[in-house]
């Protein structure tokens, strides 16, 4: 139910006042960084690094390693995410505990643990990879992949849990078996829900950097890149490339917004 | 055709035990009980959703405890009507029929039948989300109809709707059962709906089955206090020492026509109990002197609670008599009833 | 309402199968890289490791910096958690957003973004810091607090929005302020929530490497030890310490989790 | 003492307009109105929760419809008890109270007492979640009452509780209100809890306030058939031509006496109508051929829809009538009422 909850004085007490104050200090930590990198680029600078065919390649080469890492792991990570969002089993905090783990991993050994699987001198690598993954596009994707993949699940594990389970009740006495009720009913109406997880997933497969430098310093991805040109060049030389892979990530993140916009504006009333 | 077989099914807290019950071909039955109690848990069983801890459930004598719900032909109506939000009224009311190319026009031609049927023809084309409640339930019930159900299960459908549409349904699931000829489980928490629907209606209470009968039955001889109470029938009274038509109840001797070496209550009906100022003479055989304890309004009546003695009965009168007896605590009146307005059982 | 919905052959046909196998897969994605880096390292080189001063300074370095980076932020970011949880205000969408924006910048970038402003060339470094914070542990915590706060932040509004207002309204009603309401009711209501939330911006910080590592190559945090390692000495001198890191962060994340637990199995049966 | 001056309020797609009112000191004011009309918002708005878009809340003539609610003075009582989760019972009770080191022992005493007043001893050092419904709204209006205020905000506090626990709150509310003296505006959508409870009653109808009236005055003289049947009056039926005591109704006179020349409509209370199989001699005057239309159980009675001509009448019978007469669709029978029964407004 809409209803505004105007507390008449309560806003403008010292209380409402302290709050507002403490909470601008937030943002400020947040846009301040932002406006300064904006501040410190010369448009000379940007139009510079727009046009330089490392970069464009290093933005293309993380996009696509990116959107393949969310494509793959979607056909996997939705059907998942509903077993969790539906069944109940031995062990399901455990499974929930494993997926949430590559949020709390620090990246840089999580890309060390892939080298570990993935590398040359491992068994996979060695013998099934043929020569490991290590510098190619596909082990860029797997350590995007292995960062960002709990947020596919989670999110789409959430969209399938605000399905009310009697719809698929009601589908299954009409007839329907579990894999057609997964189909007609539940992930079209849990869509939304899922492609938000897909684009969130992408945006972070896009913004790693910790995972990827170690598996692979070539093929450069653009968050590599920003190391590179500021270790190599200094920091005048990141800042150009850092503002555009900035201004990719917060476009889809605008993208992002306004596909679970609804389920958002529904959250805040609750 | 369908029989449960000591049906027993633990949730958490919640336990359900021992409930046998037929329900024959074409039959309407009605389990009726408080909410909280498991008859939605007891349909969900019989749907194939829920697994009973115990027991069985046969369809024709075949068992099928094990079958998932898609195989029994058994269609689920819910309070909140479950329709699909995606998808218009007629893709709802189709989604159990046959999906392949050539079954699509006989599809269509059943999903109109059953619009006219439940008179929502006009809304084919809608979303559920722009109807009005009574309106989603009608298309849940075609939906439902749609796949030629052996059995329709109704987890309490008019419960979420006004009163008038609630009427007005309640008739369309009367007639339904007696065009289509499908037997139907109905759920309900509503005595009233229950009487006024059902051909045998189970009772369901403290976690058991406590009494299946015909809805004029029930009334009649209620299995025990518990299901008398839960009808709503006041001054229900244990029966103690009994001579000859006599039973002496708290030291008051009651007069009662019917009383068999049986019985074991009696049921006094509060709106057959006569208040007056004065004792009157009448064929009526029970009337005694006795205080006014308390009253309370009973929607148009008001129901007064007398004390003579340690008996204490309810008596439902007019706010025009409370008016002329001029009710209030305290006051010395005369309840007076025929001996053969006494119920037994 | 506690219910099982054992669904009879449900789980038992080949979509169940299927599910459960698409599924494993992803868990084998996310558990293989971890069992791979344990079963690399060697009890003798991890003993090795832990008994390296280097190491152990760098690893109460990193806990120390990201503890501080939480409580400072806490004490802005939990009124505005508050704030966002119960008002509504005009531009309140752009502030959910903006608190959103570090998870999607990529953290090289945001390290760079940073020097911008806390770094030897920036105003605010030239002249109020007194030559920046780069290369200090200060500067270390505020490059934490940039990428970990969405999460205390989020995290502690959920909290907030699951206290019911009615507790606060009535609360009003019996005389007590907004800010009495805020520190006897809805704070003490939200408590696990909001302390989660600092768990997990804690692990977030301690785990942070990409801003970190731009900030401030010394001192060094265990996850730049990690990358300096692997870099200088090979996957061997790092597989060590990214295990004790590794160890150290799902630590902190089995607390969380416990602290949590309640809220995560009330929200499987929703 | 609370004057509300034509308050009005819109959130969202829900509107309230224009509603005024005044609720004396020590007075038991309840607002009735079906659910989602806005009385829960219009005891926010008095409480102070929310702001009205229009309109003044005085207090003793002094304006305070931008005081918070911390310092009206009135505490509300939700439907949900709102108790606090996280405190003991005698803590949720003392929350209001002075905190002062000094005021502690005053608080603690005056924390058993209210606990006294309430039945509640025993339960002063659990917490809420422990206790039953009717418990938790006890401790509730305790927490209220501890603040000694002006006005008592009762939102739906019986809704939540079953019938018996419902009934014994009821008096006790009664009661608390006499006793102490206190004003209550107490806010409901049960026509019965209303009349049983309210010194007055507002009635709440499609987003205005229709009639402020004691109860037994709304039953005699309604403003307007919305109301009347809001408040479960049958057979409220439009005044068409008057001739002398007679009104021509859809064709059939109806002879009434207490016809005045303002009365625009009649009521004929259903459980007044007689029904039969053959006219009786009588002093009734009103006495019609009708034909029986349909029939519903009403809890333990019977309604019976009859047709004279165009007239449509719904009398309450008792279940014996209904055997006794086998009132079935279709047949005909006599409907007999006095004049005197028949009620002008």
């Amino acid at each position: 139910m809409t209803r505004q909850s105007l507390q008449p004085s309560g806003s403008g007490t010292w209380f409402g006042l302290l709050l507002a104050l403490l909470g601008s200090a937030v943002l400020l930590l947040i846009v301040a960084p932002l406006l300064g990198i904006v501040l410190a680029t010369s448009v000379s600078d940007l139009s510079r690094a727009a046009a330089d065919r490392e970069v464009t390649e290093s933005i293309k080469l993380t996009l696509l390693a990116a959107l393949a890492a969310t494509t793959v792991s979607a056909v996997a990570g939705v059907p998942l995410a509903y077993l969790l969002a539906r069944k109940r089993f031995w062990g399901k905090g455990l499974v929930l505990g494993i997926i949430d783990l590559p949020i709390v991993i620090p990246h840089s050994a999580a890309g060390i643990a892939l080298l570990t699987v993935i590398g040359r001198q491992s068994p996979l690598g060695k013998h099934v990879l043929g020569g490991g993954l290590v510098g190619t596009t596909a082990g860029i994707a797997v350590a995007m992949a292995f960062v960002s993949i709990p947020f596919l699940v989670n999110a789409a594990r959430l969209a399938f849990m605000a399905v009310p389970e009697r719809l698929e009740r009601a589908a299954r006495t009409l007839g329907a078996s579990p894999a057609r009720v997964f189909l007609t009913v539940s992930l079209p109406l849990a869509w939304r829900g899922v492609l938000s997880g897909m684009v969130l997933m992408w945006a972070r497969g896009i913004s790693e950097f910790g995972a990827v430098v170690i598996i692979a310093y070539h093929p450069m991805t653009t968050p590599v890149m920003v190391f590179q040109r500021f270790n190599d060049h200094g920091l005048r030389y990141a800042v150009s490339v850092a503002v555009l892979l900035i201004a990719v990530c917060v476009t889809l993140f605008v993208v992002l917004r306004l596909l679970s916009g609804a389920r958002d504006r529904r959250g805040d009333h609750a | 055709m369908l029989d449960l077989q000591s049906i027993g099914v633990r949730l958490g807290s919640f336990e359900l035990a021992d409930v046998s019950v037929t329900i024959e071909a074409g039959e309407y039955f009605v389990l009726l009980g408080p909410s909280g109690v498991g008859k939605s848990v007891l349909l969900e069983i019989v749907a194939g959703l829920i697994r009973p801890s115990a027991g069985r459930v046969l369809l024709d004598g075949r068992d099928i405890t094990g079958l998932p719900p898609e195989q029994r032909g058994f269609s689920l109506v819910y309070q909140d009507y479950a329709l699909f939000p995606h998808m218009t009224v007629r893709r709802n009311i189709a989604y159990g029929l046959p999906r392949a190319r050539s079954a699509r026009p006989a599809a269509k031609r059943r999903a109109a039948e059953l619009a006219e049927l439940l008179h929502i023809t006009p809304l084919l084309a809608r979303r559920p989300e722009t109807l009005s409640g009574g309106q989603q339930q009608r298309v849940a019930l075609a939906r439902a109809l749609a796949v030629q159900p052996r059995l329709l299960l109704l987890d309490e459908p008019l419960a979420a709707l006004d009163t008038n549409t609630r009427f007005r349904l309640r008739k369309e699931l009367k007639r339904i059962n007696r065009e289509l000829n499908t037997a139907v489980l109905h759920v309900t928490h509503d005595p009233e709906e229950a009487m006024a629907l059902g051909d045998r209606v189970g009772i369901l209470l403290d976690c058991r089955l406590h009494q299946v009968a015909a809805p004029q039955e029930l009334f009649r001889r209620p299995s025990d206090p518990q299901v008398a109470d839960f009808l709503g029938m006041r001054n229900v009274l244990p029966v103690g020492r009994v001579d000859d038509k006599i039973c002496h109840i708290c030291g008051v001797d009651i007069h009662v026509s019917s009383l068999t070496a049986e019985t074991t209550h009696i049921w006094i009906k509060p709106e057959e109990i006569i208040l007056s100022q004065e004792p009157f003479a009448s064929s009526a055989r029970n009337q005694f002197k006795c205080t006014v304890v308390e009253w309370d309004p009973r929607g148009s009546l008001l129901a007064v609670r007398v004390a003579a003695g340690d008996l204490s009965l309810v008596a439902l009168i007019t706010h025009a008599s409370f008016d002329q007896l001029a009710i209030e605590p305290g006051r010395q009146i005369y309840a007076t009833f025929k001996s053969s307005a006494v119920h037994c059982f």
